[in-house]
């Protein structure tokens, strides 16, 4: 298994070079000019040069890259010229709340989604077949930012129902200590209950909003596999031996129809970090999506490469957890040792 | 209660990217943390402009770290005395050692605070003298009337320099990379947490001396990138303060009754502008560059872009004073317009691009299209850039752009320092449309140390009037700083760097 | 060889129809067919004549398209079909139990054998956790599965066809059950292998006194394993009796010709027939009376007329109206020996 | 080569089109949001074919005596902040974001088609090197990887394009690829071989027809996606240049003015940018259906 | 005999005999035989643990077919039929051993090549499931024309009429062919099917299980239609079933395969009636029916479950051991191999059951 696993994790490296690459070729190609932007709103000519020798931007790309790669191995994933920090605090610093938004809004799209296409696949037909497929193509259809802004407006500023989208936290309330770097679990970790609300309030737009927009995917799947397995043989067997219907229909169909969504659950997962970008946006979430967004806007080299490879990281991350999740599932795809 | 009300709550757009105003590439909300956690030798005055706004007054210095200055008699130096009883945040003495390490640092960092400094004629470090520990001397290279004016704004920030030495390194003198995330100031507030992109924190320095001590305890600026979920949370009450919004919100803010007052003041030596690059044909010719400003649809722009929260810098009678930024003669007169596109040659007009920052998009992409589609009427085909904010400032320095909208705008309040930057032959970044006039350079260097009112105003009306006549640049509108906020909130002032100053803010 | 018991599973003029998106297709109609304790009936005909539509709905596991509209199901003398089939619902594994074709699909892909059964005797019985893993091995063992107690944890893919089949033999009759339909349950098994499940089936129906229905369309198979043969077409039972009886001399034509197109015993290719035409589009409304009649070579008037399983000689029955003769049935003689 | 192909063999046209024609009145029938998306289809595309004939007002052109006019008769959608009619400029934008859509999934789909079915039927290094080209992509998070190259490259339609194919191309190429080698071992393709077909006959000829099916769900469910990338891209000020009509655009600019009250001016654009991916998303449903009706989702 | 048209025989003698030298040289075996098949070996590299494998699905099989021939090769499912059949109809590459046709080795042929080598139209064969060797997307008309067209070059309307021609020939009603697969029954695909492999009138036709997708109805039809077709055309027939009972019928000799191997081989009548090697004689054993008149004991089937895997087997192990019923201590020792026991007759046993000469009834 984990020999299994290690093996796993060295063929994702081809992979991950080649985001190295493509990263590194498309942050050197954006048209804005750092040195400029660092040189100030007054830099001439000579101080622009001088800020670029600064930056090591002087040299040939190649050269840059080795660099670059030598940084990589020795843990050094650069220094982001905006913030001073470095990309790795930095991501630590934000990582936590895009994952809590983006863990919570696939939590909230697996509960309602799931049963949803369960539902659906019971009934194929019915009304609430074809007002499931509705309301969840409906979902997928609306731009994530377009829904958000439409949430705030609607749940905040017309009725007031939801705290002022302002982040993580209201003003008037402190963090957590950090334990996890998520608020929910730091703050039942420090027993704040106030806080826990606090947080948990704060992302319930955003996290609708991501959830919206996953759920067609997921349900969709779930509909589809649950019918795929209702009319397979085995289920047929099972209601031939008078096992009780919701035997059948969980233990027996939902876990076989479980299989294709826990791969759709992944590609979902990477969908919403990208779209997470928007979202944070709209909700002014201090996540990675919103870094990186600034640091490309500023031409800022590092803070994105370290984003797309954290990303492409967590990715690969993901897909390993979700093959060992296939494997607890069905015996058949268990990761040989 | 009592808490919330020694608290303010601000949201603004973009928050401070380093707390060093110093620092290679800090952006402009990094100059209100200078301002709020930095003292500096001096500081501008205030006056009322009515309705219970502030704002700065750039005739008159008052004290800050320094008690008191005299100018030598032969006008070459300054001599300050600093309080004796002023302290850094740690608790230090604040000495002219620290002084002169600030202004020794501003010259050495290099980039725009050398650039600010050289400005007000500060460019060798022998300038700074240490007299005593409490006394500290500047000497002048010539008697410049911005010298004085400059050590007040948030570059001439002095520094802990004790404090800072200890984090400085042999590559890295000034301490650079620790000043971007720490603060080593003295000034009426302490940066008590900064998550960058997310907020900063303030708190009151309860030591200070510089001035009566703020009423607010306690600040909170956070970062709210959707200017609609500013004005929401602002409406809603939720936040206090906000700034940067598009004019039209301003605008209607303005006129609700609900608990919401808006504060505008007129932007000091600013405008927004037409430029047009005298290097690229066809605006090279001054007669295309004057039907094109005959072009603009001025009064639509004015109604449908900024919403009238701006000053018109058109339609005016001529060049009557030195009043500066003032209105051009030119009014949207299309007749007139194309008359001169025929006189040029270009009867038929020609295809050209237009270009602006995206960060500014809420005012320029709806005059551009304005703008495109008045030019339409001469036959110009504009096609229209929008150029993302890292882009712009690469795209500025290259000088290719045949068109742009864009804002300038400069710190210290003389027309002669606009000039100079964004008109004079010198080509800096800012004279965006690379104008050269041979004539306009003598005037504005004559003007600088012109210290004859008459002759200055004469001199100041010449070049506005080349400058006006020639028309590189088209002023459009004098931008307003306009800043939204609970009634419950007073004491807003208008500085020249236009960010918030909470010392004097109070909730009531 | 008629029925040696009591009559345990009786249908009577049972009529089931699947509502499509093309038509409704009458896919059972008036079907009637007993089976008593102990025997063992084969159900035969050709694809698609309704032979699973039948065994699914006695067990009332028939596709959520498919209605019954008329006739009943009796077990044991109980209604089938009352209450919603409450009775069904409450006899389904326990006394009446079911093998399927395609053993390897037929079971769950992600549960290890053991547990598919614990599972049968969970619902069924009240044993607690231990006993009911003993009980699952000793079913495992009842079916001659090697080593049972390890292949218990085993999962439907590390089985064989064989094996899977075996196991599902062992869900079936894991709460001995007194009816057992087997719906081709050899079908795509290798020829030993389907010998050797045959053989299994009808040794432990023996032991136990099961009814078997067994359901196949080799007529070799059934005339091997059963004491009675139903002859199915077009969701009509058209012929019905006792093996030896019904191969000696088949009285309906299509009988007779299924038997003549069935190469178990047939010296060369030119001794076999073939069956003109095809099976009747069940969505049709103008089906004749008689289903076969379209193929039928000696069609006459007369078969337009209403049709029942008519008794022929003792418990033979055919639905025809022009039954062939004894003297007529076939010379060829389908036995191969000497 | 008339009878190889089965889209040119006219002759058996009308019995296998009278059946799709019965098939495709069943599944509307049967399924009412089949037919209301098939419904929106034709009129999106009518809209985008004779758009600048419909719309009822000039789409570019302000009128500064009417900004921000809310919905009347005389604009239906209300006006923006420069005076503009919103359904003339909703109903332009149907031709640019449409024509995105199509060119971005036509470039992916017959690249990524054609890259997954060879790699799908040949294997070797070829499969190797396209399934490490399809995982670096889908390794970053793809709305990213769509702005990094839209920034990099700059802004222009053909740009945006570009962007949208790449980061679909690695769905086509696994849809591809996988049908491919699905059929590879089926009886027709050895039968095929066996009739004296060479490797590229067979696939051009039997593989990539009988995959098409799948694919044309992969397009429609993509269409929509990348309409939404348009836009996504037009929110963070990467779309398209104004003052060209863009429902993105358009949203993003009333994003600003809901607050305000002024809500037509994000709504309209923003429920017909739903309309058009909700209809591009059913109308995959609906093709799934009538492709195979048991697997519907 | 059915005339076929004069462009069939055009195409055939202008086919240039392309006789290299090295054929020649290695040319050995008699002239009779249409087919023969030298040590012909099949391995799939599988993975397992990490390492690969071989799975020896065809290992080392000797046979031949004379022309006019019908060989039936039965054998339990997975035992190599269809990978032997695609080596012979050269799909498949071997792995080692010869494929002679009318003794030209073609095996050296790679598969990828052999679509347009001019062999191509002699040897064709019928798949197991009509449906699924239909493609989805071709009419009837359409799957036969494509052969008609690559296989005897014709063209145009020389091409539909022998279209036509072909579909008659099977029995297939001109109105069907313009049908899709799925508008057609089991038994008309299964004509399509046949009516595409013998346009080229090819000498061998392989039929891998053609009726096993049938009903028994027919099964007769099509078994009858391809017995006329093997005496009008004069074709040799390679017939791969797993029902005993048809290839008794059809059937001039057969071929009994276990896990890759050939055990047993010999006469229809001779093998069925005594069958000499005990899985020849449990597979007679279980048809309903029996062994030779009913005698089959509980001795005769098979014991144990499943057969041994066929990744890398030993060599010196018989690959029946552990189900034989007899299954004695040398059996574990020496690989069997095929020795000839006089009447044509063939098996790989180192017990065989004693044959007795065989009265045909
Ligand atoms: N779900 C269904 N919907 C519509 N028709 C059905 C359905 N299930 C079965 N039928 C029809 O009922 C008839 C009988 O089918 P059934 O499966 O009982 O045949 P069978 O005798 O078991 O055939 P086979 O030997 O192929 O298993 C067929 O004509 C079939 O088309
Ligand atoms: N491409 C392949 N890769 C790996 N193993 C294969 C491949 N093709 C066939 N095999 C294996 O080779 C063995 C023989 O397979 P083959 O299909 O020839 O059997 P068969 O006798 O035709 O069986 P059936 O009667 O079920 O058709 C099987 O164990 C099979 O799993
Ligand atoms: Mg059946
Ligand atoms: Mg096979």
């Amino acid at each position: 298994m984990f020999q299994a696993i290690i093996k796993r994790l060295v063929g994702a490296l081809p992979a991950l070079f080649g985001v190295i690459v493509v990263t590194f070729i498309l942050t050197r190609a954006l048209p804005g000019d750092p040195a400029a932007y660092f040189a100030g709103p007054a830099g001439s000519q000579e101080a622009i040069e001088e800020v670029r020798a600064k930056l090591g931007l002087d040299r040939s790309l190649p050269e840059q890259f080795v660099l670059y790669l030598r940084d990589l191995a020795r843990g050094d994933w650069g220094y982001s010229l905006t913030t001073g920090q470095p990309v790795l605090t930095e991501l630590a610093e934000r990582l936590p709340a895009s994952l809590e938004l983006t863990l919570v809004g696939l939590v909230l799209a697996v509960i309602i989604a799931i049963p949803l296409g369960v539902l659906a696949a019971t009934r194929p037909g019915s009304w609430i077949d074809h007002l499931c497929r509705g309301i969840t193509t409906a979902g997928v259809s609306l731009p994530t930012f377009f829904t958000g802004l439409l949430l705030a407006y609607v749940f905040y500023f017309l009725l007031g129902w939801a705290p002022s989208p302002l982040g993580r936290l209201d003003p008037y309330t402190t963090a957590p200590d950090f334990v996890t770097g998520f608020y929910l679990i730091d703050s039942l970790l420090a027993g704040d209950g106030e806080t826990f609300v606090a947080a948990a309030s704060q992302l319930a737009l955003p996290a609708i909003t991501l959830a919206l927009f996953v759920l067609a995917p997921l349900a969709r799947m779930t509909r589809a596999s649950m019918l795929g397995v209702l009319s397979a043989d085995f289920i047929r067997t099972a209601r031939a031996s008078g096992l009780h219907p919701f035997k059948v229909l969980f233990t027996y169909a939902f876990r076989n129809a479980l299989l294709p969504v826990l791969t759709t659950l992944g590609m979902v997962f990477s969908f919403l970090l990208g779209s997470n970008v928007l979202v944070e946006k709209v909700f002014a979430w201090p996540g990675i999506g919103s870094f990186a967004i600034e640091a490309l806007v500023a031409s800022d080299y590092a803070p994105v490469q370290g984003f797309v490879l954290a990303m492409a990281l967590l990715y690969v991350l993901l897909n390993l957890l979700i093959d060992v999740a296939y494997g607890l599932v069905d015996p058949r795809a268990r990761l040989e040792a | 209660q009592d808490k919330r009300l020694e608290t303010l709550v601000v949201a603004n757009e973009f928050g401070p990217n380093m707390l060093d105003i110093h620092g290679l590439g800090a952006n402009r909300p990094a100059y209100g943390v200078s301002w709020l956690a930095y003292d500096r030798l001096m500081t501008y005055g205030r006056k009322s402009i009515g309705d219970g706004v502030d704002s700065y007054d750039f005739t008159k210095l008052e004290p800050e770290l320094a008690e008191r200055w005299e100018v030598a008699a032969d006008g070459m130096s300054v001599t300050f005395h600093l309080r004796k009883d002023a302290k850094f945040h740690d608790g230090s003495p604040v000495t002219a050692d620290d002084v002169k390490w600030s202004l020794d640092r501003a010259l050495g960092m290099g980039g725009f605070p050398t650039f600010q400094m050289k400005a007000g004629s500060l460019e060798k470090p022998e300038q700074f003298e240490v007299v005593d520990a409490h006394t500290f001397r500047v000497k002048l290279l010539r008697k410049d009337k911005m010298t004085l004016p400059d050590l007040a704004v948030p570059v001439a920030a002095i520094y802990n320099a004790k404090l800072a030495r200890q984090h400085a390194t042999a590559e890295d003198p000034w301490a650079a990379n620790w000043l971007k995330t720490n603060t080593a100031g003295g000034g009426a507030y302490k940066v008590a947490s900064w998550k960058p992109g997310q907020e900063i924190v303030y708190e009151r320095f309860d030591d200070w001396k510089s001035g009566p001590l703020p009423k607010l305890k306690r600040v909170i600026q956070r970062d709210v990138p959707s200017a609609g979920n500013r004005r929401a949370l602002l409406t809603r009450g939720d936040i206090d303060i906000t700034f940067e919004m598009p004019p039209k919100d301003f605008a209607e803010m303005a006129q609700e009754k609900g608990n919401v007052k808006v504060a505008s003041v007129p932007a000091e030596n600013s405008m927004w502008y037409l430029g047009l690059n005298t290097k690229v044909a066809p605006f090279d010719n001054p007669k295309v560059r004057q039907a094109i400003a005959y072009a603009l649809p001025y009064d639509k722009i004015m109604q449908n872009a900024f919403y009238g929260r701006g000053m018109p810098l058109f339609g005016g009678s001529g060049v009557k004073d030195a009043s500066w930024p003032q209105a051009t003669a030119y009014k949207t007169d299309i007749d007139k317009a194309r008359q001169l596109m025929k006189e040029a040659g270009f009867e038929q007009g020609f295809e050209t691009t237009l270009s602006f920052d995206l960060g500014t998009a809420t005012v320029s992409e709806p005059t551009t299209i304005l703008i495109q589609e008045s030019l339409a009427q001469l036959g110009i085909k504009v096609a229209i850039n929008k150029v993302p904010g890292s882009n712009w400032r690469a795209a500025i320095t290259k000088k290719d752009m045949p068109m742009l909208f864009n804002r300038m705008g400069g710190w210290l309040n003389y027309p002669e320092y606009f000039f100079f930057w964004a008109y004079h032959g010198q080509n800096a970044v800012f004279n965006t449309m690379s104008y050269q006039n041979a004539e306009l350079d003598k005037l504005v260097e004559a003007a600088r140390f012109e210290s004859d009112p008459k002759k200055y105003e004469g001199l100041v009306k010449g070049f506005i009037d080349i400058a006006y006549t020639e028309v590189p640049r088209i002023p459009v509108a004098q931008p307003v700083m306009d800043v939204a906020m609970q009634k419950n909130v007073h004491g807003f002032t208008y500085w020249f760097h236009l960010q918030p100053d909470y010392r004097q803010l109070y909730k009531q | 060889m008629s029925p040696t018991g009591k009559t345990l599973l009786e249908v009577d003029r049972l009529a089931v129809e699947f509502r499509t998106r093309s038509g409704t297709v009458r896919a059972l109609e008036d079907v009637s067919l007993a089976l008593a304790e102990g025997e063992t009936v084969g159900l035969v005909g050709e694809s698609g004549s309704g032979k699973s539509v039948l065994s699914f709905a006695a067990m009332g596991i028939q596709d959520p398209a498919a209605r019954i509209t008329a006739g009943s199901l009796r077990f044991a003398g109980q209604d089938l079909l009352a209450g919603k089939g409450a009775a069904m619902k409450a006899l389904r594994g326990r006394e009446m139990a079911m093998i399927f074709q395609n053993p390897r699909v037929a079971l769950n892909p992600i549960r290890p054998v053991g547990k598919q059964i614990e599972d049968v005797l969970a619902r069924h019985t009240d044993l607690h956790p231990a006993a009911r893993r003993a009980r699952a091995v000793e079913c495992l063992a009842e079916v001659r599965i090697p080593d049972p107690e390890r292949r218990y944890a085993a999962y439907p893919f590390e089985l064989s066809g064989g094996m899977c089949q075996r196991v599902m033999i062992a869900i079936a009759l894991a709460c001995k059950p007194r009816l057992l339909i087997a719906d081709e349950p050899t079908t795509g098994l290798d020829v030993t292998t389907q010998a050797a499940i045959m053989r299994l089936i009808s040794e432990l129906s023996a032991e136990r006194r099961m009814a078997t229905l067994l359901i196949t369309h080799d007529l070799g198979l059934a005339r091997e394993y059963c004491d009675r043969i139903a002859v199915m077409h077009a969701g009509h039972i058209v012929e019905v009796g006792p093996t030896a009886g019904l191969f000696a001399a088949p009285r309906h034509p299509y009988t007779e010709r299924l038997i003549a197109a069935t190469p178990v015993g047939a010296n060369s290719l030119d001794e076999l027939a073939a069956i003109d035409g095809n099976l009747p589009d069940l969505r049709r409304d103008d089906l004749p009376a008689c289903r076969f009649a379209e193929r039928c070579p000696q069609r006459a008037a007369v078969c337009d007329a209403p049709l029942a399983l008519l008794p022929a000689e003792g418990s033979h029955r055919v639905a025809c109206h022009l039954p062939r003769k004894v003297a007529h049935s076939l010379e060829r003689k389908h036995v191969a020996s000497a | 080569m008339n009878t190889a192909n089965p889209a040119l063999a006219t002759r058996a046209a009308p019995g296998r089109l009278a059946r799709q024609w019965h098939t495709l009145r069943y599944v509307v029938g049967e399924n009412p949001l089949s037919a209301i998306s098939a419904g929106l289809f034709v009129g999106f595309v009518l809209l985008a074919l004779f758009g600048p004939w419909l719309a009822p007002h000039d789409p570019l052109a302000s009128h500064v005596g009417e900004p921000l006019s809310p919905p009347s008769m005389a604009h239906w959608f209300g006006t923006d902040a420069l005076g503009r009619d919103i359904l003339s400029r909703v109903i332009i934008a149907t031709r640019l974001d449409l024509g995105i859509a199509v060119a971005a999934v036509a470039l992916s789909f017959v690249i990524g088609g054609l890259m997954g079915a060879f790699a799908g039927y040949f294997g070797g290094w070829f499969d190797r090197v396209s399934t490490r080209v399809s995982d670096t992509i889908m390794a970053f998070p793809l709305f990213v990887l769509a702005m990094g190259i839209v920034a990099a490259l700059g802004n222009t339609v053909a740009n945006i394009v570009l962007a949208t194919a790449i980061i679909n191309l690695p769905f086509y190429l696994r849809v591809a690829r996988a049908e491919v080698r699905v059929r590879r071992e089926a009886g027709f393709v050895e039968a095929a071989r066996l009739a004296g077909n060479g490797e590229l006959r067979v696939l051009f000829y039997h593989l990539i027809p009988n995959v098409m099916p799948p694919m044309m769900v992969q397009i429609s469910l993509n269409m929509g996606w990348a309409i939404l990338n348009a836009a996504g891209l037009s929110f963070i000020g990467l779309g398209v240049r104004p003052p060209e009509a863009e429902w993105g655009i358009m949203v993003a600019e009333g994003a600003q003015y809901i607050v305000s009250g002024e809500w037509w001016i994000a709504l309209f654009p923003g429920l017909v940018l739903m309309l058009a991916v909700f209809c591009f998303n059913l109308l995959g449903d609906s093709l799934r259906d009538l492709i195979d009706p048991r697997r519907r989702t | 005999m059915r005339r076929w048209p004069c462009c069939l025989q055009r195409v055939r003698i202008a086919l240039p005999v392309t006789c290299r030298a090295r054929w020649l040289t290695r040319w050995r075996g008699s002239m009779s035989h249409l087919l023969e098949v030298i040590g012909l070996k099949r391995w799939f590299g599988v993975k397992k643990g990490g390492e690969t494998r071989q799975l020896h699905a065809v290992d080392g099989i000797d046979f031949h077919i004379a022309p006019g021939e019908t060989v039936g090769l039965v054998g339990e499912s997975g035992c190599g039929k269809s990978t032997l059949v695609r080596l012979l109809t050269r799909t498949l590459d071997p792995s080692d051993g010869q494929v002679r046709f009318r003794n030209h080795d073609l095996g050296l042929i790679r598969a990828r090549e052999m679509a347009l080598h001019a062999q191509r139209k002699d040897i064709q064969m019928v798949f197991q499931d009509p449906t699924d060797s239909l493609n989805p997307r071709y009419t009837a008309r359409q799957t036969i024309a494509e052969s008609v067209r690559l296989l005897c070059g014709l063209r145009g309307a020389e091409a539909a009429a022998r279209v036509e021609e072909v579909a008659d020939w099977v029995g297939l009603p001109q109105a069907l062919l313009d049908r899709y697969p799925h508008q057609l029954s089991g038994g008309q695909k299964a004509r399509v099917g046949i009516a595409r492999a013998i346009v080229s009138r090819p000498a061998l036709l392989v039929l891998d299980e053609p009726t096993a997708a049938l009903d028994v109805s027919v099964q007769t039809v099509i078994l009858q239609l391809l017995d006329r077709l093997k005496r009008e055309l004069d074709m040799s027939f390679l017939f791969v079933s797993h029902d005993l009972n048809v290839v008794r019928l059809l059937c001039d000799r057969v071929l009994v395969m276990y896990l890759g191997q050939v055990v047993e081989s010999g006469p229809t009548d001779a093998v069925f009636h005594a069958p000499a090697h005990p899985y020849t004689r449990a597979l007679i054993a279980s048809l309903p029916g029996g062994l030779a008149g009913g005698q089959a004991t509980a001795a005769d089937l098979l014991v144990g479950g499943d057969p041994q895997s066929p990744i890398d087997p030993d060599p010196n192990r018989c690959r029946l051991l552990g189900r034989c019923p007899r299954g004695l201590a040398p059996c574990g020792e020496t690989g069997p191999v095929l020795r000839d026991l006089g009447e044509g007759r063939q098996v790989a046993c180192l017990y065989p059951a004693v044959v007795q000469h065989h009265v045909r009834q």
